[in-house]
């Protein structure tokens, strides 16, 4: 699929927040089959999605990344019967916080990939790079982080440069 | 469009005042509790303060009026042990700060039975910015009461006043809600963003909340820190949505927040929102039975998962 | 001799001084509120109310980086902010109740450590005060000592003419020079001054509230004060005179910032030590340090209190507790 | 406590058959009602609701039949009465089918040109007297009880079908027309074929096959020991009544078996008089029966 | 400053070959806080992890990063190499660079940046690592089986036998279960009274076994090894251990019919009785329901006649704790019941076959009784209205079971089966009777189990119609049986003269009340629910307790036997220890800032959260706050991604090891 590397001029920053059980081991089986995907997504591993705090999300935004992706076992295949139900909810909530905030929930997707869906992981990291990269670096964040309140302003170079680094 | 028929009459407060003040009387003098929290008048006229009265003889300082603003149910809670510490405590309670009360219950931070309860039924109060001099109207009533359906709180201990006909006032907040859903989500942002970048973190927001009761608030940990604690814009941001997500299926909607944010930040929007998101994905309202769970520590399995692929 | 300068002339002055490439701060509409915050021209300076934070940000940042710092395989790099990069200000359309609190502030930080960061801020700065005509029950600069038309920290002083525009008086050097710089702005004459505000607050006996601190550190007075304070930060944070600060590093190991930022001693946290010990551990404690910090204290080190009765703690608490109240009790102990 | 004047008012949709060949099906309907109080105002300009053969043919116009005739009677007061089991259950059917099919009951009210309600409560006539007007009010009103008199309840296919549909009664076993009739005093029989179908579909198609359902069903009823059966549909009161005869020369074996509307009988006992319950339009004289149980 | 090692692999070609390992290493060199980088062909093979064991000493190194395959490969590998360096297991960790990266990307810059990202975040995350030490908690090796039918016994005598004290607790008053109910099982006929009851014997004279019959669990309390339970013996009015079981007692007692239960209620019993002659233990109980003397206290005739003096009318329940390490339920199943619309249940019932009025319709159980030799009629097939030999027999299959519309989906499993055994026993006992079998599907998976069924209608002429019954009435003395037989397309009317239901199985009443007790999960239809349906089929999610039998779901004897030595064999795994040690990855609450507001009680899917009081020297409660049992704790970590102020955190996966992750971003 991605056998020529090609001439992107951004290449996003994808984070993936993965169960240990399911997704994890889903991506695992896409290495083991040789499917190819893009080579922007950086995974972290937990026990379950009932361990991921929405914080972590608000996090990879505030530290870059310009996609989020939250995978883990199917309803009803959680190793811990019912991490990814409790997941489920606070994600639904989260997401709808997000939306109101005025985050772009395109750069937010949340998947089900069992061990046995190398073929899923791969599409679902596919897909998400794909849209990040057509929308574009994850400005909003990015812009926030260098901004100060006026009474804290210099101008100072380095925080010009910060500013102009951007993408 | 106001005329006189259109404010709300202070008759009705006067009354519920008498009554407070002689249940609390009643209360104190019997021992059947050892505090009384309740309103008392600030030294500027048409101003009122949270007092806690322990001598039955300053039961006569109680009022209850359109500013009696604050939800009392704070200092019920963890993040008030000295009030905590006086024994059993009577509470003087609108309806909408009732919720707060049922909601902490469901904490497993209140015991009903530790508590004595009395509801007053409620009008409205006054508005952040509403002239103090006037009595109740359109112009002057705070946004959460515009939309009040608990005017007359239930199962207490004892409820006084009596409820007249309200004039119709129009429901601002949910108009609010409704034009910010409207917006494409740039707009939003940048709309959260100027409120946000106002937030000095003086954390007013946080101290008046009756849910964040927490010995040791998320966001001021260091290791590892999870928000910014200084007051840039980025921070600012982070610490709004981490509020929001915690209160999410917990709030009640006393709207303190957004009463006590010295920078007029429209915090109960987002409140309002997650009660709203939260309801609908799950029927879930905040506030009237002390359930054993909210709805983000239970789970059905058909839940709705539309969003995820 | 006695200056005017018009309306129009004024924000004509505020227009040439921000194209000089002077900052310029003052009364600006924000949202529903006003506040101090960089004019961009004339136009936005807005005069009508007392702003929601006092102007001590001119000078004493809500948040200011002090270095930043970057990690590599040689060692930590670390820059320093340079004090001397710091904007010239000119600090416009502030009330009295907010200017007197800047000399107020310059003992502290010019006491045994000089804080650059503040006194460079304080030497840029030029500080154009405005007399008061309007007070709402929350103002009692007058119980304090203070005054409408008080130029105490002021660099030039304007007082509101019946007839629209102002008399400018200038009060020191660091005025003189800026009014001659603009010399052509300004007119000759005095006018008639606008009445002036009028707290309705008596005057309070400010050595006999010291006295009573001085000899009731134990007083049920705080707890039936302080009990129903929720411990936000509102009334220091709006507080012209309150000057506590924060230094948190930001960022992760590799690289970040140390940032100082305002503190409020009403925190729970804002005493807390390392080891888990909270010397001021119930709110009543800390209410009772604000009061003495600022009747007592600071009078006992500096000679002078740390309130100028602005009222803005009162107005903010979202409990309503009132400052005037408490004083005016301990006046009539 | 009897029920103070219009205590309980029903909008009433009689259906076609009661006003043909169930003519006394509608008049006991109307005397018991009058008798025990309870008001009935008639749908104006209700149409047939299409059983049985609509459905079959046309969904979409079956559905639509009584959606028009739910629209037409939510113009007037109460919750209505339906007499014939088979009007009912079209009425329940398609609120039942409309409420979970948006599609669909988009498609109807844009054929019926109007809202469907599909809250009004249709009620059948046992469920008003047994739930709403209640079984110790309707003993305390007879007059005359129907002592001696064995009676075989019939509720046919429809009453309480299909499961989770009409929600009268327990679907396979129900008790509703033996509770109601009982509180007039009758005695009822335990018997086999209750609940199984008269052959209606089939009248005039293959009235072989209805021959010997409805023959099985006198049968049984016989082989209880009762007089009479009782019954709350037109159509199974066609069959049971009309071709008994038929059933008779058929099987070889004598009946005599009046069938009675359930509301002729309590009627009957609330004291309406015999003459106005069309006693003379049955088929199998019942006046024998009655008089010899000295009930006329 | 930390000094961590990073250790990049070749994975021979498969990682280098479009990875640019060495420039990895070189990047991880310069990562502050790295000590030592390295890249080696296999990191796996001995070799490397010599190389790896032999830098730990020589850099002094403090964590490790093995940049290789995906830690489900080989974490265990380098942890135990780790360990055997000296260093704490935990504070190594791998960076998947080749099924994450090196196999799904080609392009060799992409992939070796993507590489050093990787390994990038598992130094930042191996920074902020803590030494965690295994968890062991004390074993009780000494196990509770409740349940005394075929499964509960199976256990138990299979961890008595292991040399383990058991505690078997019954509720009726002899073991059996079942399975003494039974007349012949299915496929080879053979009699189940004689294969079961010298393992009940077995069980009465096993000295690791404790039985307690007529007995109930009132309380459990604890964890896996280390479990409390309260055992209610409720008054059976006769000492045990006086009785000699010598039954004069029940031979006097006046009072005869009482309806015998054991039998289905078609014979009688006095009121103090043995339910069946071969009963365990054989020690009578006295029905008080019924018993004259309980009644009017008229009577006492058994006191009298009592040798030994065992009768003790004024006996009272009795409370015994014991502790036990490990729990195993086999409380079985029952018969669902057509004669009453259970209140509150999900079932509709059965209206169309009268509910139960008919007399001559039984259920299969019924059925084996009266085929049982020792059953009422002495295994004389008679039908229960009149006492006459059925001519013409029905059985009617699925009755309630996979009847979506009333309430139960699911198949009972064992009816195809045991319906064939009764149409052949039938056939056996009535050799001019014909049996007609009313089946949907006929299921007969198992060994030798499809060649029995061919056999009933083959050689036992059986008639099976496919096809559903819709009603039975009553018609003079026979019972009129109307059905419809789908593969000929026509309706079926059969009269006949008896007719055995085969009701669907159901959990034992009260099974929910039990698993409350318990803390065990079960489904909407109260079977218990396994920990994994296929990989963990007699664990219970919570640790420590085992399921056997029909308590789970419905199963036949052989099925039972082997899910009740499973059970067995689970239980003695965890008695192999002395203490059970555990991977160390579980919650633990910072109690000083906990506030207790149970969120993380709420969530845990293991129960694993209790609520603790802090109290001071006098014994003043200060403060309640959440305590996680170790021993408990399942390591999900759904506790601190809800807890407010991250009052709880999972080892292992800590805030500030996930934050540090995401910070290298």
């Amino acid at each position: 699929m991605h056998a020529h590397k090609e001439n992107h001029d951004f290449e996003p920053k994808i984070i993936a927040f993965v169960c240990t059980w399911c997704t994890y081991a889903g991506a695992d089986l896409a290495g083991t089959s040789r499917m190819q995907y893009p080579a922007n997504t950086r995974v972290v591993k937990f026990p379950c999605t009932g361990r991921i705090d929405p914080v972590f999300i608000l996090r990879a935004f505030q530290k870059g990344a310009d996609g989020v992706l939250v995978s883990g076992c199917h309803p009803g295949d959680c190793h811990y019967m019912a991490g990814n139900f409790h997941a489920r909810r606070r994600f639904a909530a989260f997401r709808a916080l997000l939306d109101f905030i005025g985050v772009d929930l395109q750069r937010l997707q949340f998947s089900w990939v069992s061990a046995a869906e190398g073929g899923k992981w791969v599409e679902v990291a596919t897909e998400l790079t794909e849209r990040v990269r057509a929308l574009g670096p994850m400005r909003e964040f990015k812009e926030l982080e260098a901004e100060e309140q006026w009474s804290g302003v210099i101008d100072t170079p380095e925080l010009q440069e910060a500013y102009n680094n951007i993408p | 469009m106001t005329n006189s028929a259109q404010t709300i009459d202070p008759a009705l407060y006067a009354a519920v005042t008498d009554a407070v003040r002689a249940e609390a009387r009643k209360v104190l003098e019997s021992g059947a509790v050892a505090a009384v929290v309740g309103w008392q008048a600030g030294r500027r006229a048409g101003t009122a303060m949270p007092t806690i009265v322990t001598d039955p003889a300053k039961a006569a300082d109680l009022i209850f009026s359109p500013a009696c603003v604050n939800n009392l149910a704070l200092y019920l809670t963890k993040a008030k042990k000295e009030v905590r510490g006086k024994g059993k405590i009577a509470i003087v309670a609108k309806g909408c700060d009732l919720k707060a009360l049922v909601g902490l219950m469901g904490e497993n931070q209140l015991k009903r039975e530790e508590l004595h309860i009395i509801g007053v039924v409620c009008a409205g109060v006054q508005g952040a910015a509403a002239d103090r001099s006037l009595p109740l109207s359109e112009a002057t009533i705070a946004g959460k009461c515009r939309e009040c359906t608990v005017h007359t709180p239930e199962n207490t201990d004892v409820t006084v006043g009596t409820l007249t006909e309200l004039p119709h006032f129009t429901p601002t907040e949910s108009a609010e809600l409704a034009r910010l859903e409207a917006m494409t989500p740039a707009e939003r942002w940048s709309f959260w963003k100027e409120h946000f970048s106002r937030c000095i973190r003086c954390y007013a927001c946080r101290q008046v909340c009756p849910f964040c009761y927490c010995e040791q608030c998320l966001c001021d940990r260091n290791r590892p820190q999870a928000v910014e604690t200084t007051p840039r814009p980025a921070g600012n941001m982070a610490w709004h949505i981490v509020r929001a997500m915690h209160l999410a299926g917990r709030c009640a909607g006393c709207a303190e927040c957004e009463r006590a944010c010295p920078m007029d930040i429209p915090l109960n929007l987002l409140n309002r929102k997650m009660a709203r998101e939260l309801k609908e994905l799950y029927g879930h309202e905040a506030g009237f039975k002390p359930k054993e769970k909210g709805p983000l520590a239970e789970y059905r399995e058909d839940d709705d998962q539309s969003f995820i692929k | 001799m006695p200056k005017t300068i018009t309306e129009q002339n004024l924000r004509l002055l505020i227009d040439t001084l921000v194209k000089e490439g002077t900052r310029v701060v003052g009364p600006r509409a924000a949202g529903t509120m006003t506040l101090y915050e960089p004019l961009a021209t004339g136009e936005e300076l807005h005069l009508g109310e007392l702003p929601r934070r006092s102007a001590k940000e001119a000078f004493f940042p809500l948040c200011e980086t002090i270095l930043t710092y970057e990690k590599d395989k040689e060692g930590v790099k670390v820059s320093d902010i340079d004090p001397a990069r710091f904007p010239e200000t000119v600090l416009i359309g502030a009330r009295p109740c907010d200017v007197a609190a800047a000399p107020v502030l310059d003992a502290v930080f010019s006491w045994d450590f000089k804080d650059e960061f503040f006194l460079e801020r304080r030497r840029k700065t030029t500080i154009i005060g405005l007399a008061c005509t309007k007070a709402d029950d929350a103002c009692f600069c007058t119980a304090v000592g203070l005054s409408p038309s008080d130029t105490k920290g002021s660099d030039l002083f304007l007082t509101p003419l019946k007839d629209g525009g102002y008399r400018c008086d200038v009060v020191t050097e660091k005025g003189e020079a800026l009014l001659s710089a603009h010399a052509g702005l300004f007119a000759d004459g005095t006018g008639e001054p606008l009445p002036l505000a009028e707290p309705t607050l008596g005057k309070l006996d400010l050595e006999k509230i010291r006295n009573w601190l001085d000899s009731h550190f134990e007083d049920p007075l705080w707890e039936e004060i302080a009990q129903r304070c929720a411990g936000c930060g509102a009334c220091a944070f709006l507080c012209p005179a309150c000057h506590c600060f924060d230094i948190v590093d930001e960022g992760g190991e590799q690289k970040g910032a140390r940032r100082k930022s305002w503190d409020a001693c009403g925190f729970g946290k804002f005493t807390g030590h390392a080891s888990g010990h909270n010397p001021r551990d119930v709110q009543p404690q800390r209410y009772r340090n604000r009061i003495m910090h600022k009747f007592k204290y600071y009078h006992d080190k500096f000679g002078q209190r740390l309130c100028t009765g602005c009222g803005r703690c009162i107005r903010a608490c979202p409990v309503g507790i009132d400052i005037a109240a408490v004083l005016e009790e301990i006046n009539n102990k | 406590m009897t029920p103070a004047k219009n205590l309980l008012t029903y909008s009433y949709y009689p259906g076609c058959s009661l006003h043909a060949s169930a003519k006394e099906y509608d008049e006991s309907t109307r005397g018991l009602f009058k008798a025990l109080k309870i008001g009935l105002q008639e749908v104006p300009d209700w149409l047939c609701c299409g059983a049985t053969p609509a459905h079959n043919v046309d969904e979409l116009l079956s559905l639509s039949l009584c959606a028009k005739n739910l629209a037409l009677a939510d113009g007037v007061e109460g919750d209505l009465a339906v007499a014939c089991a088979a009007c009912f259950s079209r009425l329940k059917v398609t609120q039942h089918h409309l409420a979970d099919n948006d599609a669909k009951r988009t498609q109807v009210e844009y054929a019926i040109d109007g809202k469907v309600n599909l809250a009004k409560p249709v009620k059948h006539l046992l469920e008003i007297l047994a739930k709403d007007f209640g079984l110790d009010n309707l003993a305390a009103a007879v007059h005359k009880p129907l002592s001696g008199l064995k009676v075989a309840c019939y509720y046919g296919c429809l009453l309480t079908r299909p499961p989770d549909v009409p929600q009268l009664d327990c679907v396979e076993a129900p008790t509703i027309m033996e509770r109601v009739i009982a509180a007039a005093g009758a005695e009822t029989v335990d018997w086999s074929h209750r609940m199984e179908c008269c052959g209606a579909n089939f009248t005039l198609s293959r009235p072989g096959v209805v021959l010997k359902l409805s023959g099985d069903i006198l049968q049984s009823a016989k082989r209880a020991g009762a007089h009479c059966l009782m019954v709350a549909c037109p159509l199974c009161h066609g069959n049971l009544d009309i071709r008994q005869k038929e059933i008779e020369e058929a099987t070889g074996e004598r009946f005599d078996m009046p069938v009675f509307y359930m509301t002729q009988l309590l009627a009957l006992a609330v004291g309406v008089s015999p003459s106005k319950l069309g006693f003379d339009s049955m088929i199998v004289n019942p006046l024998p029966l009655l008089r010899e149980k000295g009930l006329v | 400053m930390s000094r961590i090692g990073v250790f990049v692999c070749h994975c021979g070609e498969n990682i280098s070959r479009t990875v640019d390992v060495e420039k990895v290493a070189a990047e991880a060199a310069r990562i502050p806080g790295v000590a030592y980088a390295t890249d080696y062909k296999y990191m796996c093979s001995d070799p490397g992890q010599g190389l790896l064991k032999k830098a730990v000493a020589e850099h002094k190194l403090d964590g490790i990063v093995v940049a290789a395959c995906s830690p489900r490969m080989h974490e265990k590998t380098f942890r135990n190499a780790a360990k055997s360096a000296g260093l704490n297991p935990f504070l190594c960790e791998m960076a998947n660079i080749r099924e994450h990266c090196s196999w799904v990307h080609e392009d060799r810059e992409e992939a070796t940046e993507k590489a050093s990202a990787i390994v990038e975040m598992m130094v930042a995350r191996v920074k902020k690592d803590r030494k965690l030490v295994p968890i062991t908690v004390p074993v009780t090796k000494r196990a509770l089986v409740i349940g005394g039918g075929i499964a509960g016994i199976q256990a138990a005598l299979d961890i008595a036998d292991a040399g383990h004290r058991v505690v078997l607790v019954e509720r009726e008053p002899s073991i059996g279960g079942h399975m003494a109910q039974l007349s012949e099982t299915f496929p080879t006929l053979d009699c189940s009274q004689c294969i079961m009851t010298p393992k009940m014997v077995d069980v009465a004279n096993h000295p690791n076994i404790t039985l307690h019959t007529y007995s109930e669990i009132e309380a459990v309390e604890g964890y896996i090894g280390n479990f409390q339970i309260t055992v209610r013996k409720k008054a059976r009015s006769v000492i045990e251990e006086k009785c000699t079981g010598c039954g004069v007692c029940s031979a006097k007692c006046p009072q005869k019919k009482i309806p015998n239960t054991f039998d289905k209620n078609l014979g009688f019993r006095p009121a103090i009785y043995v339910p069946f002659p071969q009963a365990v233990p054989n020690t009578p109980v006295i029905d008080r329901e019924h018993c004259t003397r309980f009644i009017n206290g008229k009577c006492g005739v058994c006191q009298k006649v009592c040798g030994p003096g065992a009768i003790d009318y004024e006996q009272e329940d009795r409370l015994i704790v014991e502790p036990v390490g490990a729990i195993v339920v086999a409380t079985g199943f029952e018969l669902y019941s057509i004669s009453e619309k259970p209140k509150g249940s999900p079932i509709k019932g059965y209206g169309e076959f009268g509910h139960g009025t008919i007399p001559d319709v039984i259920d299969g159980l019924t059925f084996e009784r009266l085929a049982s030799a020792s059953g009422p009629t002495g295994g004389k097939i008679i039908r229960p209205s009149d006492g006459k030999e059925p001519k013409q027999v029905v059985f009617v299959q699925c009755v309630g079971s996979r009847a979506r519309e009333k309430g139960i989906s699911y198949c009972s499993k064992i009816c195809c089966m045991y319906t064939a055994k009764h149409t052949m026993l039938y056939k056996h006992k009535v050799h001019d009777g014909q049996a007609y079998v009313f089946f949907m599907d006929a299921r007969t998976p198992g060994k030798s189990y499809d060649e029995f069924w061919r056999r009933a209608i083959e050689e036992e002429e059986a008639v099976y119609i496919r096809g559903m019954v819709s009603r039975l009435y009553q018609k003079g003395d026979k019972v009129v049986v109307m059905g419809s037989d789908v593969h000929v397309g026509v309706q079926v009317e059969i009269e006949a003269d008896l007719v055995v239901l085969a009701t669907a199985v159901q959990p034992r009443a009260g099974a929910d009340t039990l698993a409350q007790k318990l803390g065990i999960s079960y489904d909407s239809y109260h079977f218990y629910s396994e920990a994994h349906a296929k990989l963990k089929p007699v664990e219970c999610a919570t640790a420590g307790i085992y399921l056997a039998g029909a308590c789970q779901g419905p199963k036949d004897i052989p099925d039972t036997v082997s899910q009740a030595s499973a059970a067995a064999a689970k239980v003695m795994t965890l008695f192999a220890r002395d203490e059970l040690e555990r991977e160390p990855i579980v919650a633990k609450v910072n109690e000083r800032n906990c506030v207790a507001c149970l969120y993380c009680k709420k969530v845990c899917p293991y129960g694993a959260v209790e609520e603790k009081e802090i109290r001071d020297r006098q014994g003043n409660l200060i403060r309640v706050v959440a305590y996680v049992n170790p021993g408990v704790c399942g390591g999900c970590g759904t506790c601190q991604a809800s807890c407010p102020s991250k009052s709880v955190e999972l080892d292992g996966y800590t805030d500030e090891q996930i934050m540090a992750m995401i910070e290298t971003l």
